[in-house]
């Protein structure tokens, strides 16, 4: 892997950047392999690399049926934090945010993580509980949240508007300042890169069509476009196509996929210097560093795999972001888009074992997986490597909709992101 | 914003309707006496179909009818819609 | 006598708004009086009750001015009636329902009128309402509940030379209904 | 200033209506008619802005809505300044005053032109390679100096006076575009009665028609029959005709959106919506959004005064002015030519590079050299020359093996090129359709449909005029359901050309520039080193790259980009793929999303008959879901603690009269109705008397507390429900729900009543004395009325259901009158109780009094999650009941297990101290972190009654824990708390039963 730096980018500037090679390779898939993981997605590829990285299991493959990185990883607004009030999602997607912290150094891939802070909009006094709720737990579990005033949220964030006028005035916020956002295309392709440099094939173009089992039910390896592939062990990293990808096996799963759609605005010079969330409103925004204000919409009520939603999910969005940033409607929206995203019964991720042995499932992040990509990547790893959950997916399974121990944070926080 | 063909009403904006998610689970007769993973069954799987999908309506802020289609998942196109305890017509990919 | 005593008393949410056509557009916005008005919910209808038909198809209105009933479902009815009629038409009905299940429940003051007529009536209600409001689809005589910008409404068109609506929205989002026709009737031109 | 450039004739500018505006505060004369882009033409201004990445100097490239490059600032007056608006599109008018964007310290001496010099380290992704040492440097340096550095223009910084419209409208056919196509299929589709809106995005419709003026339709000039379709079509009444009004996005069943711009043009909007969305529902749609021209890729082919040719076109024909007096045109296809002519008939000095060879050239060759022009055949453009402004062009022969001959200057002061066509096929593509490619014409067309929707004309590759009216014609047509076709006839329209993706060169690789996506400043080497590392999907090279990320959406460079992957990795178009377009077509502004959902109409406000009373009162008042809910009532001078400790104490001392309208009530109708309400309640109503009221628990089926309310038995077939204010229509929801769908058999009704009964509670000691005057026909004598029964009769004449009930622990009465009468019982309750101290109090005080009785309040002490059980209330279920909803999932075997968290009373050592509600609970606060939480605090206040702070909590095994001590935590650090029972007043319930 020829390592990405200052001088190198300047040694190649000088001879027209004719050295260049490969991120990754484009191989022919091989017979078999120790660990196959469905889906190309950016919690796919950290996995892959993972395996390599941390447990030394290098003969991998990552099967894509598109291009990597093409779902949800490169649809989403791109919001990291871990405020999460569950001890379970807390660790998660702390693991997660530390990981983020030195990501970029880890892969040499400037991923752009921004820690240009998070803040959540308390609008109601319901709102102002369930926020220190938060922002106590959090506290307890070591990761930073803390409580502004109102004038405080327009400190931090300059545009907001917090008359008491509004329909649902501002009444403070809950800030996480080690949150951010991050270059959303750039986590797959560092990961893959990573990947790729210690012998993962990446096999881009080869949808999985089967799950091959043997007498005992065990899987044992998968059909694709490109013919079957032998697998000591599968995981499924499909997203919003699990269900269908688990059918395969025979396997109903406790998901639906839904279309969630986001938008962008016209580039403008900054003017938006950190990420607000607001739920009572159903509002987040951010701006990218290319100057585009990325606001995130809601999900459609019915499921779909079309990548597209309805133009009432998008206004109901930007009534929202005009009612707090009221000098925004001579913005213009420049591009929306739909991903496909898969919602459990509490919102909460699987990652685990299922009922048939050798075969191991991520999915249900809903529609806040990216921010958990690094984490996700590294405990699923660690279950793939040794067949047993990372104590940090230990709560994560599929059996917990048997026992009733659910982690369901919107329901105790109502936050949809 | 889907156009949908309440029984009653006629096609209709979506925005008049709340879907209720996929049809034809009958909520059981004893539920004490399932399992508790049979129980996990009917309150939380569900059929996730890329294709054809029957599914719940309600015409809310219309005739207020509960109500229900098959639709196809990756076109979003609606096959025919039917009243609650009927069967559709045609076959959906997803059956209960 | 303390019958008579209330019913004078009622007080409109929007009684403060006169008649109004706020853009000089032919579009006159006109909260209506008080009225009774009855919600009849009954599965296997008699052809008419209390001198109402009950046999119209669903999204229709029969009746006249002052006494109207419209088909909101297979089983469901929004009746509306002069004031007066608010205490005998309940037992009016239910005598012709006998033994039907049915439920009669008063919501006289659950409902406000709001009254929108002009030519270019339907394009005021079209700034919010999602419906066809055309000819076909929507000729004298519909009544439906539908939307109206983030208000629930039922929408009545009444019969007339003139396109003359009626929108009954409740109580609490009566102010957000006035307001919204309002400022669509600036924006229709 | 006068206007050199305009030509002396010609063009649809209204010269008898001068404009004057201002362009970086320079004055610029235009005409009515004008767009920007032409009346700075028409003044010689072709530096009009500084590119993204390398502020490298940009001119106008195009006419239309595809310009990548002009793009400027437009201020239209305090409040109206917006940046990012193409000058091509933005019609001039007097005052409107425009500034070039993205440049220090000004658009000719940009010091970010030092970018430009750095280009070779600035390629595509160089981001992704550096800046990542040292590794705070990021957040501190780099990015701050990047994202200084983007962003094209400043965002508007004050709130917006303009409104915006919403119009939901209903079509049986849709015709996007108003060119020739369109015009002919909203002709016939008009003819046949049927509903027809035509929308076009420009200020007069007509499309290529306005700048074709050789063309002969049917035998008369074009112009002519422009004007009789427009007469027609204004003439119908089934017609809606749409200027300046862009389809933006086509959705699901035919939802097509469009924006219209209505007042941007005017000098005095008046009180107009600045723009209005028009959500259209057609029957079918037809697409005639026509076609994109592709620039030619050479070195500095960005330069100012480098149009496209067809652009050159209509600012001779349309705009009659001239961009430049010495104009070449460099192609690689005939459709150039008629610009060529034009151009020289406007006796302008004409050169024409056509890449192909002379025998490729069709016999239009002959007709250019008649007229005097200069054309090289067989030529590639090397490169252009000049900075700020084009002044010539690098051509050099070239054979078919690209191998090039000597160069050769062609002194200039603007280029037209074109490199061949692109159908938009953008709509078509977001309508699902499936893009088919055609070799013949280099181009993806629709292929197969997905939705009601047919394109005719350039849209779908069909370029010759008369095929574009017949094909147009006939799309109408069928779109309206009729057989009949008409035949046109026009004059011949010649557009084919050789697809070239970069004009071939023999310049040093490394030190050529051509550009492919001029905004975002992405060149042919850049798509060459994408692929070169690995990115051959198109979707990413375009994200490595950003090419066809910009304002234009790659309007102009998509094709050439797909062109320039597909010839390196030596495959075909459709190999490689094509992008997926998104909504929306052209940007649109976030107002016209909004509409009129700003302000008061951003969401309702629901407020009660007796918030004027409160208003005038001096109430606070909180959101509660939509409702505006009275939070407490404060005396001039007093805090919020004041008066919620004066309201609290009035009530258990005197009493007091709150407003609870918002409460959700629904009307359970039917012979079996109590069976429903059994089925939906864990606890029992079978035998509930008629009269008699029963407090409800309501489960999800997952067996998490959904709602609760009071019931009152009105008759043996008729219930009176009532739910918490944010529950109301989700209870009702879920009541119909299982009636409807799970018991169809159950002959119940369901209405809601949620504001036909406004809600006057009375609670306190005083209470019955208070309203005994004012009742009649019921005796309110305690063993007549005891607590929690229900009787109707009249209070100040009124028929009223009067609730013995209380969310206080109080003697209390909740009075529901019908609402219009609500405001006068309640005037009249307050008179009456005057003489008793008779205290209004809000919400505020009513959560304190009901804590401290240890009353839940589901969604303050429950956030679903939790059980009856959890909060003390498993009492409640019903024995006897095989089944209701929620039961089977309380027997789950997480939801028995030990260590759920229970409701208790906490209470702080320092009784002063009212804890954070949230606040959460630890046994010992000198654990490392991460500590074991062992619940949170649900409720807390300063309890004036109980003369010391109290709280309610969910703590694991809590009811195990009494007496004993825990942490809190407090924004200092921790509080140590008891644990004690919930109820922490009148355990007994004496006073309720008073």
């Amino acid at each position: 892997m020829r390592r990405f730096s200052l001088s190198s980018l300047l040694s190649e500037s000088l001879k027209g950047h004719r050295g260049w090679g490969r991120q990754w390779r484009d191989p022919q898939p091989k017979p078999a392999y120790d660990v196959v993981i469905v889906g190309g997605g950016g919690h796919g590829l950290a996995t892959a690399y993972y395996l390599a990285t941390v447990h030394g299991i290098t003969n991998v493959a990552v099967v894509e049926k598109g291009w990597i990185g093409g779902g949800n990883t490169g649809r989403n607004t791109t919001i990291i934090r871990s405020n999460y009030l569950y001890d379970e999602s807390a660790a998660l997607y702390e693991h997660a945010l530390k990981l983020w912290e030195g990501l970029s150094q880890e892969l040499n891939y400037n991923v752009m993580f921004s820690q240009r802070g998070v803040l959540m909009l308390a609008h109601t006094l319901h709102d102002v509980q369930s926020f220190k709720r938060h922002i106590y737990a959090n506290r307890l579990n070591g990761i930073d949240n803390e409580w502004l005033t109102k004038e405080q949220c327009k400190d931090f964030c300059p545009p907001l508007e917090i008359a008491g006028s509004l329909r649902y005035p501002v009444l403070g916020g809950a800030l996480q300042r080690r949150a951010g956002t991050a270059r959303h295309d750039a986590v797959a392709w560092g990961y893959a890169r990573g990947a790729n440099a210690r012998g993962v094939d990446i096999i881009q173009n080869c949808a999985v069509t089967g799950i091959r089992r043997d007498a005992a039910g065990a899987a044992i390896g998968v059909e694709t476009t490109r013919g079957f592939i032998k697998a000591g062990r599968i995981g499924v990293v499909a997203a919003g196509h699990t269900s269908t990808v688990m059918a395969m096996a025979d396997l109903r799963m406790p998901l639906e996929s839904y279309p969630l759609q986001a938008l962008v605005s016209e580039p403008v010079k900054p003017v938006f210097p950190c990420v607000v969330m607001s739920n009572a409103v159903h509002a987040y925004i951010s701006q990218s560093d290319k100057g585009e204000l990325v606001i995130g919409a809601g999900t459609d009520q019915y499921t779909s795999y079309s990548q597209q939603g309805g133009l009432h999910i998008t206004t109901h969005t930007l009534d929202a972001i005009c009612e707090l940033f009221p000098q925004f409607t001579r913005m213009r929206m420049l591009r929306s888009w739909g991903g496909i995203v898969d919602v459990t019964p509490d919102r909460s991720p699987i990652i685990g074992k299922t009922p048939v042995n050798n075969l191991f499932v991520n999915c249900g992040w809903g529609t806040g997986g990216f921010k958990a990509t690094p984490g996700s990547g590294h405990v699923f790893a660690h279950t793939l490597a040794t067949g047993e959950p990372h104590p940090i997916n230990a709560p994560f399974t599929l059996d917990r909709f048997r026992t009733g121990r659910l982690i369901d944070e919107a329901a105790a926080a109502a936050v949809a992101h | 914003m889907l156009l949908i063909a309440c029984p009653h009403c006629g096609n209709r904006p979506e925005t008049e309707f709340r879907c209720g998610g996929q049809a034809h689970i009958a909520r059981p007769a004893d539920p004490a006496a399932l399992s508790d993973a049979q129980w996990a069954e009917h309150l939380f799987v569900r059929a996730n179909p890329r294709g054809v999908h029957a599914e719940r309506w309600c015409h809310a802020h219309g005739c207020g009818r509960w109500f229900n289609a098959l639709r196809d998942t990756v076109s979003d196109r609606f096959l025919e819609t039917y009243p609650t305890g009927a069967q559709p017509t045609q076959t959906s990919d997803a059956r209960a | 006598m303390l019958e008579a005593l209330y019913r004078t008393a009622r007080a409109l949410p929007l009684g403060r708004f006169p008649a109004a056509d706020p853009a000089g557009s032919g579009i006159v916005i006109q909260p209506a009086g008080a009225e009774a008005r009855l919600s009849l919910r009954v599965r296997d209808p008699v052809a008419s009750a209390a001198g109402l038909a009950l046999d119209r198809p669903i999204n229709r209105l029969s009746g006249d001015a002052r006494r109207w009933i419209a088909r909101l479902g297979p089983d469901e009815w929004l009746i509306g009636a002069d004031e007066a009629e608010g205490d005998t038409l309940p037992g009016a009905l239910a005598a012709d329902l006998g033994e039907r299940p049915h439920a009669i429940v008063d919501i006289s003051h659950r409902n406000v009128g709001i009254d929108v007529s002009g030519a270019r009536a339907a394009i005021a209600l079209n700034a919010g309402c999602p419906l066809d409001l055309g000819e076909a689809a929507f000729p004298a005589r519909s009544a439906t509940r539908t939307l109206l910008g983030k208000a629930e409404i039922v929408l009545i068109r009444r019969p007339g030379a003139v396109p003359h609506y009626r929108v009954e929205c409740w109580r609490s989002f009566s102010t957000y209904v006035h307001g919204f026709l309002v400022e669509a009737a600036r924006s229709a031109g | 200033m006068a206007q050199p450039f305009r030509l002396s004739r010609g063009g649809r500018i209204d010269r008898t209506r001068p404009v004057r505006f201002t362009f970086n505060g320079r004055t610029v004369d235009g005409f009515h008619g004008d767009s920007v882009a032409s009346a700075l033409l028409a003044n010689g201004i072709h530096l009009v802005g500084r590119s993204f990445k390398y502020h490298r100097p940009r001119g106008i490239l195009s006419h239309g809505s595809d310009e990548p490059s002009a793009l400027l600032s437009v201020d239209r007056g305090p409040g109206r300044v917006d940046p990012n608006n193409r000058a091509s599109v933005v019609e001039v008018r007097d005052g409107l005053a425009t500034h070039s964007q993205n440049h220090w310290p000004s658009l000719e001496h940009d010091v970010g032109a030092i970018n430009d010099l750095l280009s070779p380290v600035f390629v595509a992704g160089f981001y992704y390679k550096t800046f990542m040492w040292p590794k705070k440097f990021w957040d501190q340096v780099y990015e701050p100096v990047i994202r200084a550095a983007a962003g094209l223009g400043k965002a508007p910084s004050v709130p917006d006076p303009d409104r915006y419209a919403n119009r939901h409208a209903h079509c049986d056919v849709l015709v996007v575009g108003a060119g020739p196509a369109g015009l002919a299929a909203a002709l016939a589709a008009a003819r046949t009665g049927r509903r027809v809106i035509l929308a076009d995005e420009g200020p007069e419709p007509g499309g290529t028609l306005l700048h074709d003026t050789s063309a002969e339709i049917d035998g008369r000039p074009a112009a002519q029959w422009l004007e009789a379709a427009l007469v027609e079509l204004d003439s119908r009444e089934n017609v809606i005709l749409l200027s300046r009004t862009t389809a933006f996005g086509y959705y699901n069943h035919n939802h097509v959106a469009l924006a219209e711009r209505i007042t941007d043009h005017l000098p005095n909007p008046g009180t107009a919506p600045r723009e209005r969305l028009w959500q259209v529902r057609a029957g079918k749609v037809v697409l005639a959004t026509g076609a994109h021209e592709r620039p030619l890729v050479f070195a500095d082919n960005d330069r100012p005064g480098i149009l496209l040719a067809e652009s050159v076109r209509v600012f001779l024909n349309r705009y009659g002015v001239a961009p430049g007096r010495r104009i070449v045109f460099a192609t690689s296809g005939v459709s150039a030519y008629a610009a060529a002519l034009d151009a020289r008939a406007a006796g302008l000095a004409v050169t024409l590079v056509d890449l192909r060879s002379e025998d490729e050239c069709g016999p239009e060759l002959a007709s250019l050299r008649a007229a005097g022009i200069e054309v090289l055949t067989g030529h590639t453009v090397i490169g252009a020359k000049g900075a700020k402004r084009v002044t010539g062009l690098v051509v050099a022969p070239v054979d078919r093996a690209g191998r090039c001959g000597a160069h050769h200057l062609i002194p200039c002061d603007c280029v037209g090129m074109s490199g061949g066509w692109t159908p938009a096929v953008h709509l078509f593509s977001q309508s699902r359709g499936k893009l088919d490619y055609n070799a013949a014409i280099d181009a993806f067309v629709p292929g197969t449909s997905v939705q009601g929707e047919r394109s005719a004309g350039a849209a779908k590759g069909t370029y010759d005029l008369a095929a574009c009216l017949t094909e147009g014609d006939a799309a109408g047509a069928a779109a309206a359901g009729s057989a009949e076709r008409r035949r046109f006839t026009a004059s011949p329209t010649p557009t084919g050309f050789r697809p070239v993706r970069a004009m071939p060169t023999d310049a040093d690789p490394t030190k050529v520039r051509a550009f492919v996506d001029f905004q975002n400043d992405v060149t042919a080497k850049d798509i060459g080193l994408a692929v070169r590392e690995g990115f051959r999907s198109i979707e990413h090279v375009k994200r490595y790259t950003t090419t066809g990320m910009a304002t234009d959406q790659g309007k102009t460079s998509n094709m050439n980009a797909l062109g320039l992957v597909a010839g390196q990795l030596d495959t075909t178009l459709p190999s490689v793929g094509t992008t997926t377009f998104r909504p929306p077509y052209t940007p649109v502004t976030f107002g016209t999303l909004v509409g009129p959902a700003r302000h008061a109409l951003f969401d309702p406000i629901r407020t009660t008959p007796i918030h004027a009373w409160a208003e005038a009162r001096g109430a606070a008042f909180e959101n509660v879901a939509l409702w505006r809910r009275a939070w407490y009532f404060p005396k001039p001078g007093e805090s919020m603690h004041d008066a919620v400790a004066r309201e609290c104490k009035a009530v258990r001392e005197g009493v007091g009269i709150f407003d609870a309208s918002t409460l959700g009530k629904i009307e359970v109708v039917g012979p079996d109705a109590a069976e429903f309400m059994n089925r939906l309640y864990i606890n029992p109503w079978l035998k509930l008397e008629v009269g008699r009221c029963r407090y409800g628990l309501m489960l999800k089926e997952d067996g998490y507390i959904l709602d609760d309310g009071v019931v009152a038995r009105v008759a043996p077939d008729r219930f009176h429900v009532t739910t918490t204010t944010g529950g109301a229509a989700r209870v009702l929801a879920h009541m119909e729900d299982y009636l409807q769908t799970e018991w169809p058999d159950l002959r119940v009704f369901l209405t809601s009543t949620t504001e036909q009964w406004a809600v006057i509670a009375v609670q306190g000691p005083k209470a019955r004395a208070v309203i005994s005057a004012l009742v009649e026909g019921i005796d309110l004598s305690p063993a007549a009325f005891p607590h929690m029964a229900m009787r109707t009769g009249t209070i100040c004449g009124v028929p009223t259901r009067l609730f013995r009930v209380s969310f206080t622990g109080e003697l209390g009465f909740e009075i529901n009158v019908p609402s219009d009468h609500a405001l006068a019982v309640w005037e009249a309750v307050h008179a009456a109780g005057e003489p008793f101290g008779i205290t209004p109090y809000g919400t505020e005080t009513m959560h304190v009094l009901r804590a401290e009785k240890g009353y839940i309040i589901v969604g303050q002490e429950t956030d679903g999650t939790v059980t009856p059980d959890d909060v003390g209330l498993s009492g409640m279920i019903a024995k006897a009941k095989k089944d209701f909803v929620g039961k089977r999932s309380l027997a789950r075997p997480d939801v028995v297990a030990p260590g759920r968290k229970q409701l208790v009373g906490l209470v702080t050592d320092d009784p002063a101290l009212v804890l954070d509600e949230g606040a959460q609970l630890v046994a010992d606060p000198d654990q490392p972190i991460p500590m074991r939480m062992l619940g949170h605090v649900t409720s807390s206040y300063g309890s004036a009654n109980c003369g010391r702070s109290i709280a309610l909590a969910l703590v694991a095994d809590g009811r195990a824990r009494l007496g004993g001590h825990l942490h809190a935590t407090t924004p200092e650090g921790f509080a140590r708390v008891t644990v004690v029972d919930p109820v922490f007043l009148d355990p007994t319930g004496e006073r309720i039963h008073a």
